[in-house]
């Protein structure tokens, strides 16, 4: 394979939920080792646009292909080679944290599931608690628990969809680290968001999203927090959350 | 349009074709000897349940053709022809009820081929609920085309059941509707209605295809409008 | 008991049903294809 | 092989969490045996009636019980999008479906393991010695009832109605199961000729067949959006 082929390409991505346009032609390129950070109001299609490349959702119209793969046609191949932090936590609140890693290292197939959990939860600065059911985190915890589960592996493309929302301080470091781990590994990534702050400071690259349409796309030192905020007035409120 | 003109050809020919079934059924085909008059009933109550079985039948190839290749059209043809199974079990049902009275002396009984009819349009009115309730037309289509599949597949196994039901445990009922040798006018009668009925089928099912054609065609004219 | 009683019964009862149903295809078609072409008349507006 | 350790570890998952909470099935058991216990005012007290009718009465309340976990263990995927997750996974969407088929028929026959001795009990049905054969009646039947629950239930998952569709599209459609199964178990519960049964072992095997491999083939549609 090409070694400066993208990871991630999309031509005229197109998304209909029923009658309502999620995505109205979208063209992206992620090439590895980039951090591509995506701001955009809500119902800009952010989501919605993770879901096509993660294979979950088929596209209307258009093409994304991811590491190669056409993601209508070749979803399982993809699905091995995708890391994903959701919006929901996707944990069990029955199991323990290590039973969640445990569950998740086996559905992925990963060598060594023992260790492998282990580091991951010694990462996620989960030890302590790994016993105790998920029911009992709180909500910030859950988050580290599904960062950890992410962390089980290194994923050729990692996709993040607000990973910031109810992440605490640590926590964000923690993310920080493996985003950087996993871009020197060679990894693209793409992460949206509507903190602009946060996002400015790990993105290569950056892109505004509003109704369904690129509207903004330009590399980091081309810009400034400054005009991507006046930008992202113009597409929709920006809501800064920490 | 051909369309049209197909159509209108087809409610020509069903129209002509079920006026020539009631002759034959009620002046060529002879009273029945042991039922008498009533009997005449069959040329109605067949036709329909055979070919509400039909319906159900393209309810199954155009949702697996759905499924392969996810074609609009059929899925139109499927929930169509759905929908017009429905109604031809349901008179089914309501003309061999009618029938049973006479002959049975009770309006319902649970002979084998009624009580088959029954869960069939049981089954098939909850694929038209559920089609009602999913709000996205491309997963209600999908949704449907799976329980239209698994529904017919359930058609020989609930027969069969029902049959050892109604024989494995009690004596099978001696008053049978359809008697046991039939006469040859009552045969040509039971095609000939038989023929209109699905000749009625074909032409229902064309006019409720058009409506599902202007429902795509209006979604995909809205879509058009917001983006 | 009458047979023809009977037999006028279920011929008239899936008669009407059948008639019924052929009236509601057409108004809901009908329906539909005036929404489809107010749409259009709407969209040629828009267009001007 | 690696689909088979998969779909074992989904249903361990459920099972592990059920054993921890016992929600489902604490609920299935309660329901199951209230409506035994309504039987008895529904038909005046008379034991030999309920008796005679036992087999019919006895799955019925097992039929109707089997709703509430199979609801359950889609709704309980659905929270914090635990499906989604699991759909991400790079396994084979059958591999997902046998896991979850696994989970409901373990639930389920627990369930029964519970009702059959509360029934012969409440009733005065003397099925101990009966008790292998009828779980031979019951297991296949209770197979075909997951198979088509656990396919319905994601069919039904996040509708409106999801409540009164479950049952509305599972009852017709399980319809001969429900009849092998309740003349299999008369036929033990009466102590005539097992022969009797076999015809309609025969024909929940055919049905566990049909639907355990039409569903296989079409989860994937289902789950796709």
């Amino acid at each position: 394979m090409l070694e400066h082929a993208p990871v991630i390409d999309t031509r005229g991505l197109v998304k209909w939920y029923g009658t309502n346009p999620a995505l109205r032609g979208i063209d992206l390129c992620v090439a590895a080792g980039e951090i591509l950070v995506l701001f955009g109001p809500n119902g800009s299609g952010k989501t919605t646009l993770l879901k096509v490349l993660s294979g979950r959702i088929r596209p209307t119209g258009g093409t994304a292909r991811v590491a190669g793969h056409d993601v209508g046609a070749d979803g399982d191949r993809i699905r091995g080679l995708i890391g994903i932090l959701g919006h929901g936590h996707q944990l069990y609140e029955a199991l323990s944290a290590r039973e969640n890693l445990t569950f998740a290292a086996t559905m992925l197939g990963v060598d060594r599931p023992r260790d492998r959990v282990s580091t991951a939860l010694a990462r996620a600065g989960l030890e302590a608690v790994a016993q105790s059911r998920v029911r009992t985190f709180s909500s910030g915890m859950k988050r580290r628990l599904a960062l950890a589960k992410l962390m089980l592996r290194e994923p050729k493309v990692i996709l993040l969809d607000e990973p910031y929302a109810g992440l605490d301080l640590e926590a964000t470091k923690v993310l920080e680290e493996y985003l950087l781990a996993s871009k020197a590994a060679g990894a693209a990534a793409v992460l949206a968001t509507h903190n602009l702050t946060k996002g400015f400071a790990v993105a290569d690259r950056l892109a505004i999203l509003g109704h369904g349409r690129l509207v903004f796309e330009g590399r980091r030192e081309e810009t400034s927090v400054e005009a991507l905020r006046e930008l992202f007035a113009l597409h929709g409120e920006a809501q800064e959350t920490a | 349009m051909s369309g049209r003109r197909v159509e209108r050809a087809l409610g020509l020919l069903a129209a002509v074709g079920l006026a020539i079934g009631l002759c034959i059924g009620f002046l060529y085909a002879p009273p029945d000897a042991e039922q008498g008059e009533v009997q005449r009933i069959m040329y109605l109550h067949v036709p329909l349940i055979l070919v509400s079985y039909l319906a159900f039948f393209v309810v199954f190839v155009t949702s697996i053709l759905y499924l392969a290749r996810r074609r609009e059209r059929h899925d139109a043809i499927a929930h169509s022809s759905a929908e017009i199974g429905v109604l031809f079990t349901a008179l089914a049902i309501a003309a061999g009820s009618i029938w049973g009275r006479p002959t049975w002396g009770t309006w319902w009984t649970w002979d084998a081929r009624l009580t088959s009819t029954a869960i069939l349009l049981l089954i098939f009115v909850g694929y038209l609920m559920l089609r009602a309730l999913v709000d996205d037309p491309s997963r209600g289509a999908t949704v449907c085309a799976v329980l239209g599949i698994i529904g017919f597949l359930d058609i020989p196994i609930i027969h069969m059941s029902v049959v050892w039901w109604r024989t494995l445990h009690q004596p099978a009922s001696i008053l049978r509707p359809g008697p046991p040798t039939v006469a040859p006018q009552m045969q040509v009668a039971l095609y000939a209605n038989l023929a209109a009925f699905a000749l009625l089928y074909a032409y229902l099912l064309f006019k409720r295809v058009r409506l599902e054609q202007a429902r795509w065609e209006l979604s995909r004219l809205r879509m058009e409008v917001a983006g | 008991m009458n047979p023809w009683s009977f037999l006028l019964g279920a011929y008239l009862l899936a008669a009407v049903g059948l008639l019924l149903y052929l009236v509601s295809v057409s108004r809901r078609t009908r329906a539909m294809a005036e929404q489809v072409a107010a749409l259009k008349r709407r969209m040629k507006e828009t267009a001007r | 092989m690696t689909l088979a350790r998969r779909a074992l570890a989904i249903a361990r998952k459920d099972l592990l969490a059920e054993w921890r909470d016992r929600e489902s099935f604490t609920a299935m058991v309660f329901f199951a045996f209230l409506i035994l216990f309504l039987y008895s005012f529904a038909f005046g007290g008379d034991q030999a009636l309920i008796r005679a009718a036992s087999s019919g009465l006895l799955w019925l309340a097992l039929i109707f019980t089997s709703v509430l976990g199979l609801a359950r263990s889609v709704q309980w995927e659905l929270e914090n999008e635990c499906l989604d997750g699991l759909l991400l996974y790079p396994v084979q969407r059958e591999a997902i479906y046998l896991g979850k088929l696994l989970g409901n028929l373990a639930v389920l026959l627990l369930v029964e393991l519970v009702i059959f001795p509360l029934f012969a009990v409440l009733y005065n049905v003397d099925l101990w010695l009966q008790l292998p054969k009828l779980l031979l009646i019951a297991l296949p039947g209770t197979v075909g009832l997951a198979a088509v629950g656990t396919l319905l239930s994601c069919m039904t998952a996040g509708l409106r109605a999801r409540e009164a569709m479950l049952p509305f599209l599972l009852f017709p459609l399980t319809i001969p199961l429900i009849l092998a199964v309740v003349r299999g178990t008369e036929v033990v519960m009466r102590g005539e000729p097992f022969d009797l049964a076999v015809p309609w072992l025969k024909l929940m095997g055919a049905f566990d067949v049909v639907f355990v491999t039409a569903s296989l083939l079409m989860f994937e549609y289902l789950v796709e959006e």
